[in-house]
């Protein structure tokens, strides 16, 4: 039984590493968009492995960490799609390094 | 141990929050700062072994007011901007 | 039918782990629920009318998951490899390229699975074209962006939901 | 020795957890607001996993799964407020 709690909180470390870097990921990107996709990749590894060790350490709590695990991998694209659509609707600047903004294009087009 | 150094962060953190609610120029900042509040709020009554004030504090705190404040910013903007 | 069969076996098993318990009142309980849930939702909205059930869409259904996963720990190793590294090494650009897949819901979970694999995001969906918010980009044309970004889930979804 | 670990996770969580606010203080716009918003909750929602754990009562996990409902909700309001089509 011992041995599965040190796996468990093993497996937690790592997912907090990815929660981190996550973190570290929205404060050093330098626009909303590279904000967002380092925001969500990350944090939805880290909160799966996170979950997934404590499911390891204590087997019986599986069930209702499953359907914590599926709502985070189901809910968390949605909402930084929704979130860069918004972004990119009101006008939010790309960084100056970006190398093409076809959607821009695409709009301006259509609304000429 | 963690426990203690868990309550010392989220509650110096909630202050913080709440002191950019207050002062913030700007509403959605201040929305946003109120529901961080209720959030690390829920947290805490969690370390306190309150889970049914955590859950209510989520539901209302977090939730339910963030989403009514948004719906109410929405319409003031709206029937100002016919004015 | 075919919808309101898979409708209910995936609610009966979102109660059965809500539930965690398999005792006969709460399983006729459940039964219940999801069949007025069903009844009430899934005849305005077909979620589920377009998945395929044959022998190698159900294969490709299990085999799904394991591509995305994989996928999504490589995205995990090349956010961590651009945020670590003290130069920021980024090139983004937001390109346009094109699915052939046409339910909504195939739609959906690949607008889904490529926000969550290695330097892509997706930001507008218009018609059969998915603007992509693309961090290291290296072909800003349709098709050459096509190429690296929507094939390798298009394989498997486009046989799961056409 | 599993609770010392887990506590080495929670206290990892908790640093990323003051990293990602300092980007809600600061951030210039609304947006990157709203996004560090969206990160901090997901986080906390692995903090109150792993307190659950510590104090061995599962039902702190309900806590968890309401809390993920509503801060998705909340994003999309945002979100949509944002895009003034509430």
């Amino acid at each position: 039984m011992q041995i599965a709690h040190i796996i468990g909180g093993i497996v937690s470390i790592v997912g907090s590493l990815f929660l981190l870097l996550g973190a570290l990921g929205i404060v050093r990107m330098p626009d909303a968009y590279n904000r967002i996709q380092a925001g969500t990749k990350a944090t939805t590894l880290g909160t799966l492995l996170f979950l997934a060790g404590i499911g390891i350490a204590e087997p019986g709590w599986l069930p209702k960490l499953a359907v914590l695990i599926l709502f985070i991998l189901f809910t968390n694209p949605v909402s930084s799609h929704v979130l860069a659509r918004a972004a990119h609707h009101i006008g939010i600047a790309l960084t100056s390094r970006t190398v093409a903004d076809k959607l821009r294009e695409h709009e301006e087009a259509a609304r000429d | 141990m963690i426990n203690s150094i868990l309550f010392v962060v989220l509650a110096l953190l909630a202050l913080s929050s709440a002191i950019t609610a207050v002062l913030a120029k700007n509403l959605v900042t201040s929305i946003l700062a109120a529901g961080f509040v209720s959030l690390l709020a829920s947290v805490i009554y969690l370390l306190l072994s309150a889970p049914d004030v955590a859950m209510t504090e989520a539901a209302i705190g977090s939730g339910l007011s963030t989403i009514i404040f948004f719906y109410v910013l929405n319409k003031v903007r709206r029937s100002g901007r016919h004015d | 039918m075919k919808n309101w069969v898979v409708s209910m076996i995936l609610l009966f098993g979102l109660w059965l782990l809500l539930s965690a318990d398999l005792a006969v009142p709460i399983l006729i309980a459940g039964f219940i629920v999801v069949f007025l849930i069903v009844l009430l939702f899934s005849v305005r909205n077909p979620v589920f009318r377009d998945i395929k059930l044959g022998p190698k869409a159900l294969a490709y259904i299990i085999i799904y998951p394991v591509v995305f996963l994989k996928a999504l720990v490589m995205a995990n190793f090349d956010v961590a490899r651009r945020v670590l590294s003290p130069s920021l090494p980024i090139r983004p650009a937001i390109v346009e390229v094109r699915t052939i897949l046409h339910s909504p819901i195939g739609r959906l979970m690949l607008a889904n699975s490529i926000t969550l694999t290695p330097g892509t995001l997706t930001v507008e969906i218009q018609g059969d074209s998915l603007f992509i918010h693309w961090i290291d980009a290296s072909a800003t044309d349709i098709n050459g962006a096509t190429e690296s970004i929507v094939r390798g889930f298009e394989k498997y979804l486009e046989v799961i939901y056409g | 020795m599993g609770n010392a670990l887990f506590s080495i996770a929670a206290g990892i969580a908790l640093i990323a957890l003051v990293t990602a606010a300092y980007r809600f203080f600061r951030g210039p716009g609304a947006v990157d607001r709203v996004i560090a918003y969206d990160v901090l909750t997901i986080i906390s929602i692995s903090l109150i996993a792993v307190i659950s754990y510590l104090a061995r009562r599962v039902i702190y996990l309900d806590v968890a799964i309401v809390y993920g409902l509503l801060s998705f909700l909340g994003v999309i309001i945002v979100a949509k407020y944002l895009e003034r089509g509430l």
